[in-house]
């Protein structure tokens, strides 16, 4: 298999897993803040929490990307933050994981919403009476009980952050080895007349590890155990 | 010792309570089927919030409207029997009955005489009516709670399975020195557990006199028993 | 259909020629890729302006277009963001030592047109072998200037007719013409293209028409 | 309002209004029986359908949108069904509605799929026991009691069409008045110089939908009354 | 007539149901918690699938592992008033009642009976334990059903309201002229409502003799009774 592929097509998809799975698993805690927030809680300011969330969704990737440049870019609003972090994200793979992340985010997030919103409070209450101090009783009962939504969420955000085009090409750009993941380099060779056998190549890889995505999310929903 | 001065409006009942129960033991409450008995129970639970009040228990005020206090359900320190099981469905019977904790004190006596030995390595879901019930007893029972409420606690059991646990629950109180207040509409129950009684109707409480216990209310039941023995 | 990098001057003219003729010029701007994909695929576009010689050619040899001009031309600036005081007095100089850490924007040499010619005349004044590694490689030309705008990048190689898109950009060099292959924009006329279609043609190369593409930034190919 | 924006903001805001209400309305009642499938039944296939719905997901737009130029093209395969049924959608709205159904359809699926497996089994039961023919189940107790997950879902695909930029330009480019909805127009507007204030306030339009949007379905949430 | 030769494994318990049910009248099932009552009511329904065997009502085949005959529960013409209420969050409780229909036949009478004339334009999750209880009863009273289960339907109910209902269920088999099976654990509703009574253990049906109804299987109980009273 490996040999079929040309080194950039290799490293593309190198790239690609790590960025889907980091962003997947930086976005997974405050996902789960979110949705939980959301779906258990009216508090002043939830409808612009909710607008918020849901923008990145309905901005064209573009601007987006746009957004993320003008943000976080070497004259944002954050650029001390940032250097006192030590964290550069022009044109380097954190900076497609920000991409990734905030494209996806919304996905995430409505999914784990909706699993919380579906787990009965007469079980919480049960855990209160026990004594659970409320941080345990999220974590023994709210938590678990939403779990198909957090698999469900994580999935969606995993796979949108595999599909990632967008925001990451007009953020970080496309640097071959850095921030070149499949669909840059599918993009690229859809540009070239006949890069298409290359181009296929590709998609087809985008493709395995989709399935191996969904095949592994069909496995953890199996371990739900209502 | 617990006293309370509790308001809450819930639709079109409006719940009184004001009761003080300053002996140890048990305090069985009846009523009729809506007048408020286990909405009693969550209040005093802090799972739901009254209107208006207070209340005392063993010294501490667990609420107060005047105060601005309302002691977190967590912090109370109590077990309930819910009229509904309410198992955690992700958990087994065992990890139900222990709630996550080491070492339960005479678990396995508790285990055996609520005949759930062959159910620990399930799951809530494959429980029977019976089951579940006697699940959520246990869990209760493995508590060391300061206060334990139980809301009809043996409604589904047969009756050689309440024949047994009603002297076990009896002697709860004595055993590890704290107050139950134990919801039925059984006489048969009330009379064997009650040291206490109250009668709750149209959310408002009544104590009934001791010697009460051994008469019934309600004369109705006495002459349908008479026609059905 | 007209490639991005063109679509604001064909949006002026179509409006001139609209108000002109009384016939309704229907403009779409995209990657010059996309749009030859689409009419090969069936897509009734009567004209077709490339950014890329390549595309015209391929559709050229599907058969769709039977013949091109080269419409336009364009050139290649290095460019910087307003706030920064180099000039192109030390070219490649300062290019070389200022870039640092950051990246120069420009297109991505393997297909965007702008970073095909940028890459060329990169390798002719022989700084490529040193910077290739430093390159931003951007989707589309105005992305590049989005870099250079935002301050990500400090230098970024674009044409000449994107200044206008900004004022935040200024340019400090302009590359010599032999530096790269000419910069043309090739005009194709569909196969299945009607006359008002023949007749906006024709409008683009009447002199009112080659005016507005030399407003924006082009030079015309007499 | 109206008159701040030229005859082609407006042309675009009613297009992607019309593009992706359409897109929506007409995927729901796919979305919603896919959705049913997945949550409650196991059948031969499953996996593949379910990989079949998240291909849009997976695959950059761009991707999306060449496949469906090369399947529903003027020269595509279906050229003679599409004729017969008097459809075209090569290059106009129709076209336009079918790239955002196909890239918003996975998110509604999920949505309206974890919302199903929410509904106790039971309650089902109940409804059978008195007599109501599966259809009438479905109906009246599993689709209710499903309600928010089909808001949250229509919403998602909803904004995510409003959002659509890369499967519609590439499969239907960008005509306007025809195809040029509102993250297209922006798109051109960054390529025209001084485009930057038309830009924003297409931006800006695009969030006013899309708060709209999410006003509704907070509205028509609170209309679950479980 | 119903008539039955029904397999099932559940988990430890093998379910194995052999019984004719003949008389028309109240049918009464006992039996310990987890012997299977609820199980066998399922069977019946279509709501379980048996593991092999046969089930006959009134001259049909509704289920036949030799046959491959299984008729969905929808058609099987049914009403159960379940163990637990399981009414439908989303309906009133009149819509509840009513399941969509249009006239329900002595409507008034049913509800009255209940005493939830006061709960009707409510929704479920508004119900205390013995409303939801008395609602699901009033669903299974509205239907029509060629036969009418119960699952402990008087379980979490006052006693008072008990003695009421009683008496109103006994007379419907003659009203409709249909069999009712009544599953309990209680002596008393068992003694009052049977014309047939099967004790039900280890997943084994065994019919118990009109004799016997007076007296109670189990002495224990009479001994407590007893200490208690
Ligand atoms: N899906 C299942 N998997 C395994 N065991 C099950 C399942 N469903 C029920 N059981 C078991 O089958 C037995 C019979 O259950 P059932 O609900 O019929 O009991 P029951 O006679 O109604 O008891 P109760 O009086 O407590 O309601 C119980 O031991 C129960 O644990
Ligand atoms: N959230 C609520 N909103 C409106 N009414 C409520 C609510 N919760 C409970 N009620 C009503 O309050 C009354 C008391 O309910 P509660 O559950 O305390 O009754 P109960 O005494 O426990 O009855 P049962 O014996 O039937 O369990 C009932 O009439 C019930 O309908
Ligand atoms: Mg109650
Ligand atoms: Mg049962």
């Amino acid at each position: 298999m490996i040999e079929l592929l040309t080194p950039n097509e290799f490293e593309a998809l190198l790239l690609s897993l790590k960025i889907s799975l980091t962003a997947t698993l930086l976005s997974l805690p405050l996902g789960i803040m979110s949705g939980w927030l959301l779906a258990k809680f009216d508090f002043p300011g939830k409808g612009s929490l909710e607008s918020l969330l849901h923008l990145p969704l309905v901005l064209p990737p573009v601007v987006t990307g746009y957004g993320l440049l003008v943000l976080f870019g070497p004259n944002g609003p954050f650029k001390e933050l940032f250097n006192a972090l030590g964290l550069e994200l022009g044109f380097n793979w954190k900076g497609a994981v920000i991409a990734s992340m905030v494209v996806s985010f919304p996905l995430m997030v409505n999914a784990i919403r909706l699993a919380f919103e579906a787990v009965d409070e007469k079980l919480e209450e049960v855990a209160k009476v026990f004594g659970f101090p409320p941080w345990k009783v999220f974590f023994s009962v709210s938590l678990p009980l939403a779990w198909t939504g957090l698999i469900t969420g994580s999935m969606l955000a995993f796979a949108r952050s595999l599909g990632e085009f967008g925001a990451t090409i007009t953020f970080v750009s496309s640097i071959p080895g850095e921030t070149q993941t499949i669909p840059l380099a599918l993009y690229g060779q859809l540009q070239v007349p006949g890069g298409e056998a290359s181009a296929l190549k590709l998609c087809i890889l985008s493709l395995l590890l989709a399935l191996t995505a969904l095949w592994f999310t069909r496995k953890l929903r199996k371990e739900t155990i209502r | 010792m617990i006293s309370a001065n509790l308001q809450k409006a819930l639709g079109p009942l409006n719940l009184d309570l004001n009761f003080t129960i300053t002996a140890p033991g048990i305090t069985v409450i009846s009523g009729p089927s809506g007048s408020g008995k286990s909405s009693l129970v969550k209040l005093i639970a802090g799972l739901n919030t009254p209107d208006s009040g207070w209340l005392n228990f063993g010294g501490k005020t667990l609420y107060s409207s005047a105060l601005n206090t309302d002691i977190a359900t967590h912090q109370r320190r109590l077990a309930i029997v819910f009229q509904e099981a309410r198992l955690l469905p992700h958990w087994t019977v065992k990890k139900n009955l222990t709630m996550g904790q080491k070492k339960i004190e005479s678990f396995d006596k508790i285990v055996a005489v609520l005949g759930i030995e062959a159910l620990l390595s399930r799951k809530p879901k494959h429980l029977s009516g019976g089951e579940a019930q006697r699940v959520a007893l246990g869990r209760a029972l493995c508590q060391k709670p300061e206060l334990l409420m139980m809301d009809e606690p043996l409604a589904s059991l047969d009756e050689e399975r309440k024949e047994e646990l009603l002297p076990y629950i009896k002697a709860l109180p004595k055993k590890f020195n704290i107050p139950i207040l134990y919801v039925t509409h059984s006489t048969k129950e009330r009379n064997y557990l009650a040291d206490t009684y109250y009668f709750l109707e149209k959310g408002k409480l009544t104590m009934q006199e001791k010697s009460t216990l051994t008469s019934t209310k309600h004369p109705q039941h006495l002459q349908l028993l008479s026609k059905v023995r | 259909f007209v490639a991005a990098s063109a679509l604001a001057p064909m949006l002026v003219a179509s409006e001139t020629y609209g108000k002109i003729s009384g016939d309704k010029v229907v403009v779409s701007g995209a990657a010059s890729s996309t749009l030859a994909r689409q009419i090969e695929r069936g897509a009734k576009a009567a004209l077709f302006l490339s950014a890329s010689v390549k595309w015209m050619d391929y559709l050229k040899e599907k058969g769709t277009i039977e013949s091109s001009t080269n419409y336009l031309s364009n050139q290649l600036v290095l460019v910087t963001n307003s706030n920064n005081n180099f000039t192109g007095a030390n070219w490649p100089h300062d290019l070389l030592k200022e870039t640092g850490s950051s990246r120069i924007a420009m297109g991505d040499p393997t297909h965007v047109p702008a970073g095909v010619y940028a890459k060329e005349a990169l390798v002719n004044t022989k700084v490529w072998g040193k910077l290739k590694n430093k390159i931003a490689p951007a989707q589309t030309v105005t992305k590049a200037l989005l870099f250079v705008e935002s301050g990500i990048s400090k230098f970024g190689i674009v044409y000449a007719s994107n200044l206008k898109l900004s004022r935040k950009i200024k340019a400090i060099y302009q590359f010599p013409k032999e530096s790269h292959k000419p910069i043309n924009y090739p005009l194709g006329l569909n196969i299945k293209a009607s006359d008002s279609a023949k007749k906006f043609y024709d409008f683009l190369f009447t002199e009112k028409g080659k005016k507005i593409f030399k407003n924006l930034g082009f030079t015309t190919n007499d």
